[in-house]
């Protein structure tokens, strides 16, 4: 496995099939996820409908932040053992997460206006994910801005690091800051507060935008390794 | 094709690729907007009236993260000496510079307003005006701004030398900016417009005789 | 260079002061279209102040410099100094245009690019060229907007030499064409100077 | 002498000359400090609330403001390659810069946070704390700078995109510090100790690493 | 330099990508103690990037670099490169001051600063020196502090005849106590190299 990796060659293979299967497994899953989730799922108790969001705030948030981690260890593997793929890895999934990150600050803000009664709400655990979108924000910008591009590789995964291990930092240091965020309800010490009923759509959508992600990343991958192909040879023939 | 629309889309090709394309500017934007917040506490209410001036103080220094090596560059490595034997008067090139300069982080700036000013407890129907006003006070900034870069450009990390000297031409367009977050558009807004064309005019014209005596 | 009005240099009892120092003073030469004017001298003689007063960079603190049949300087020059004048990230080609542009010229890129052998680097960015390459890339310059007269400061600097050989050719051709050429060098270019100022 | 000591007197030299001395950063961080009671109006409530935490972001922008040529110059005029080669550890260099840069700016502001502080209506009993915990402050503040510095350092004009970069870090000290400034010494001032040691051990090692990247 | 220790620079099966492109590949040289080394080649051939890969700047893609007698590239070498590496508004004497504390050097300034004719600038910003005047004062590290192996990318760029013999003097001295001198050059320097290396 890891040695598909190892090499663009084999990845191409491996990535020729898995992206159209990851698509598809993701069409399904939101086939099945968003009726159940946005029609045969309860409305809660005391948010009512609105409760629906949840089905799509969640798995963002939790994508949002879960890819950040991926491109911390893909940055550590690219920049310790110069692995071209784990850095194509990084880069192709930085938009992803910050998209997925943006839509758990949308969902949320949206959510926030009927249960809040505000649209946003300088939270610890709002802020801290705003904060995370700005480290994404700032890593598409500086792989945009360098030129060179193996030292854009190392630069990017520097900055990716030094993210990771500021990361937990500021979330704490939000979070003492301020919490009105209700706290963990999901994985939480005596099992779950939200009702199972909502368990089973729940993660239904957290499969389905897991697959949707992968699909989209291993697509920027394999556009940024075509991408570098021509590059390679327009370069050759400028200087043939 | 015009002296003006070739310098024009150089500069803004420059700043678009270098600044890191219209991310960096709304990332900063943001962030700098984060910092207010964190630095007040979440409470609503002083933020509510804090918030959307501190927005201004945001866009303002958006600018001043911007503009110094906006002529530094053209002087350390030859390129002014260009601009200055082109026929296009020079005025004409600075105004470019900061045109690309406003398309470049201005508008971005401008358009990012308006989340943000929501997430400050603005209220929703300010939110137009301020996006307008916004944008109308970058351009002041940026007047501002190709002065004091071009004073400057001779000095090396001069970025708060440059702020100090820009910094003063700041309040006005901040002054109008406050009030039209607070109450609108009307006669603020028109303050508004008629210093950013001042400032953009003024400013063209003090930065080239700035720069004239730069080179040497 | 037909086209191209013809036009002379007259330097008049010119004195440099840069800083405490006095470079020179009352330093007086004229070239007549199709000269080439070979300035030289020590390091730090002035040849580049010189330059640069000429091309109205500089204040002289006496004498003046007139050109004939054109009062604006700005019109007439085209300077190649010692610094190139190019952005990193902008590729020959996007230069050139922006020179082109800037000065309203007419002159073909890819022909100027191949009489500089750069054709094949008109689209890296300029950052990754060589040091010699960066210089054939600022020379274009003369090429892409016709000027009548050039001043150049060091024009084969870091070139090798197939480059040097390549400015002897375009300064002579200049020359030939009614233009005028002032270069500064320590050694010669190759076309002999119808005229030599040296500072001390 | 020691090569610490060599780089860090010849950097504190540059950015005091360059920087415009103690003037400018000083009138930059005073200046920032008046724009923001001219956006909020004279009203002095919101102003008390406001006013020392912002102190704190116009501390870190003045930091944003200074840090962009830290580096570049050096790779563009061939220095770096120096400082490669010679026999110090590049880490130890960078902290000299570092160093340099937070006594010549950083000090200073900290001072400067006293009047500033005072006529932003924060209690007088509170003054030794804000102006410890500015100092403290701006070393965090630069040691995350140092980082955004050299990861930028190729990129003209990046002014805006190493303000973005570096903002992120910024939150914890900010936080830590307005704290300081609303209840004096205490946990978040050792709190905002513990990020500065650690932001200025984590920036010298990560800039350095970033910086080997940059000559080539 | 006799209390300096001797240095060998063997250079193996080097390789060097710029880019997209093989600048070249499997180039291997040894220069003992004492040699001077010229490396030539046309405009873009590769001789900085051949410089900049032996001091270590620059990761080639195959082949190595090993330096005799001792391990740390870092403590064997002088680079002068095309950047003079100055900030102008620093003084000659500041610069000579810092390179010396940074190398651990032991050289004199003024000695230094006599044999490069910069004596009387020494006090001025590096800003308002001249272009040759600026390329002495960066060739003035060689002699602050002492290094075996110097590594010098066009070291007469910018130099009038005398400066050209100045360095002449300085390779031939450094070589004549048992240092090396690899020297990427467009014309000859003067003394005849022990060895020549020419890229394509
Ligand atoms: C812009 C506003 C919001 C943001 C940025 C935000 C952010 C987040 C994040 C990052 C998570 C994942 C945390 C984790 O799993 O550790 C999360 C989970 C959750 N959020 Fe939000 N949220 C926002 C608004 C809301 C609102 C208004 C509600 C409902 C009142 C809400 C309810 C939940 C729930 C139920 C979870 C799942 C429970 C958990 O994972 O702990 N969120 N949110
Ligand atoms: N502010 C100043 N104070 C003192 N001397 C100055 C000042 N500015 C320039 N100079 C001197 O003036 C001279 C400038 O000479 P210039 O650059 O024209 O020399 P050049 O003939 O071009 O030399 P090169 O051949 O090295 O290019 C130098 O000797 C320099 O030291
Ligand atoms: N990223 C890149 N892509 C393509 N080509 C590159 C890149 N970087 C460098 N090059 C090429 O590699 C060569 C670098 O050569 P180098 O600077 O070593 O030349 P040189 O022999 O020192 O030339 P000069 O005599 O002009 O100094 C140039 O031909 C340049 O065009
Ligand atoms: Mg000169
Ligand atoms: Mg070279």
């Amino acid at each position: 496995m890891l040695a598909t990796f190892a090499n663009p060659a084999h990845f191409m293979r491996f990535s020729a099939w898995a992206t159209p299967l990851c698509a598809v497994i993701a069409v399904v899953l939101f086939a099945i996820g968003l009726p159940w989730a946005l029609i045969y799922s309860p409305a809660d108790y005391q948010q009512g409908e609105t409760v629906r969001i949840m089905y799509v705030h969640v798995p963002a948030a939790w994508w949002g932040l879960s890819i950040y981690l991926f491109m911390g260890v893909a940055s550590f593997v690219s920049f310790v053992w110069r692995h071209a793929l784990a850095d194509i890895a990084a880069r192709a999934a930085a938009p992803i997460g910050a998209t997925f990150t943006a839509m758990c600050l949308i969902t949320g803000s949206l959510w926030g206006a009927p249960t809040w009664g505000t649209w946003w709400e300088w939270d610890g655990r709002l802020t801290s994910m705003l904060v995370l979108f700005i480290i994404y924000l700032g890593y598409i910008a500086l792989r945009g801005a360098v030129e060179d591009e193996e030292r854009n590789a190392r630069l990017a995964a520097i900055l990716c690091m030094v993210g990771l291990i500021n990361l937990p930092i500021v979330h704490f240091s939000v979070v003492w800051w301020s919490t009105l965020h209700q706290p963990a309800s999901i994985f939480r010490p005596g099992g779950s507060s939200v009702d199972p009923s909502m368990l089973g759509p729940l993660f239904t959508m957290v499969a389905a935008f897991l697959a949707l992600g992968l699909a989209l990343g291993l697509m920027n991958m394999r556009a940024a390794i075509f991408r570098r192909r021509v590059e390679t040879v327009r370069l050759r023939g400028a200087n043939a | 094709m015009s002296a003006f629309s070739v310098a024009f889309r150089r500069d803004f090709a420059l700043m678009w690729s270098a600044g890191g394309g219209v991310v960096a500017p709304l990332g900063f934007f943001v962030g700098a907007a984060v910092l207010v917040p964190l630095a007040m506490g979440p409470a609503r209410d002083p933020l509510a009236a804090a918030g959307p001036p501190l927005l201004w103080v945001a866009a303002a220094l958006a600018v001043l993260a911007t503009i110094e090596r906006l002529f530094q560059a053209d002087l350390e490595d030859g390129s002014l000496d260009q601009m200055l034997l082109s026929p296009t008067p020079l005025e004409l090139i600075v105004l470019a510079k900061g045109t690309a300069l406003w398309c470049a982080i201005g508008m971005p700036i401008a358009l990012a307003a308006a989340p943000v000013a929501i997430a400050m407890q603005a209220p929703l129907a300010l939110v137009p005006a301020i996006v307008c006003s916004v944008a109308l006070g970058m351009a002041a900034f940026v007047g501002a701004g190709l002065v004091g870069a071009a004073l400057t450009a001779s000095v090396r990390r001069g970025g708060v030398l440059i702020a100090l000297i820009v910094m003063p031409f700041f309040a006005p367009p901040i002054i109008f900016g406050a009030a039209v977050a607070a109450v609108g558009f009307g006669a603020a807004f028109m303050l508004l417009a008629g210093c950013a064309l001042a400032y953009l005019v003024l400013g063209a014209f003090g930065a080239a005789a700035a720069l004239r005596l730069q080179a040497e | 260079m037909a086209e191209q009005e013809k036009v002379g240099v007259r330097v008049q009892a010119l004195a440099i002061r840069r800083g405490a120092r006095l470079l020179f003073e009352d330093l007086s030469f004229t070239s007549r279209p199709g000269d080439y004017l070979e300035i030289r001298g020590a390091n730090g003689a002035g040849k580049t102040s010189l330059l640069r007063a000429i091309a109205g960079f500089l204040r002289p603190v006496a004498g003046r410099v007139a050109f004939d049949n054109t009062e604006e300087s700005a019109l007439a020059l085209h300077y190649v100094g010692h610094l190139n004048g190019l952005k990193g990230g902008v590729t020959p080609r996007a230069h050139m245009e922006y020179w082109r542009g800037l000065f309203g010229g007419v002159g073909s890129i890819d022909g100027a690019a191949s009489k500089l052998g750069i054709t094949s680097l008109l689209d890296l960015p300029v950052r990754v060229l060589s040091q010699g390459q960066q210089r054939r890339v600022s020379l274009a310059r003369l090429l892409v907007a016709l000027r009548p007269v050039w001043l150049l400061d060091e024009p084969a600097a870091a070139l090798d030499s197939a480059g040097r050989s390549v400015v002897a050719q375009l300064v002579s051709d200049h020359c030939a064409s009614g233009g005028v050429v002032l270069a500064a060098v320590h050694e010669s270019l190759g076309p002999s100077p119808s005229q030599t100022v040296v500072l001390s």
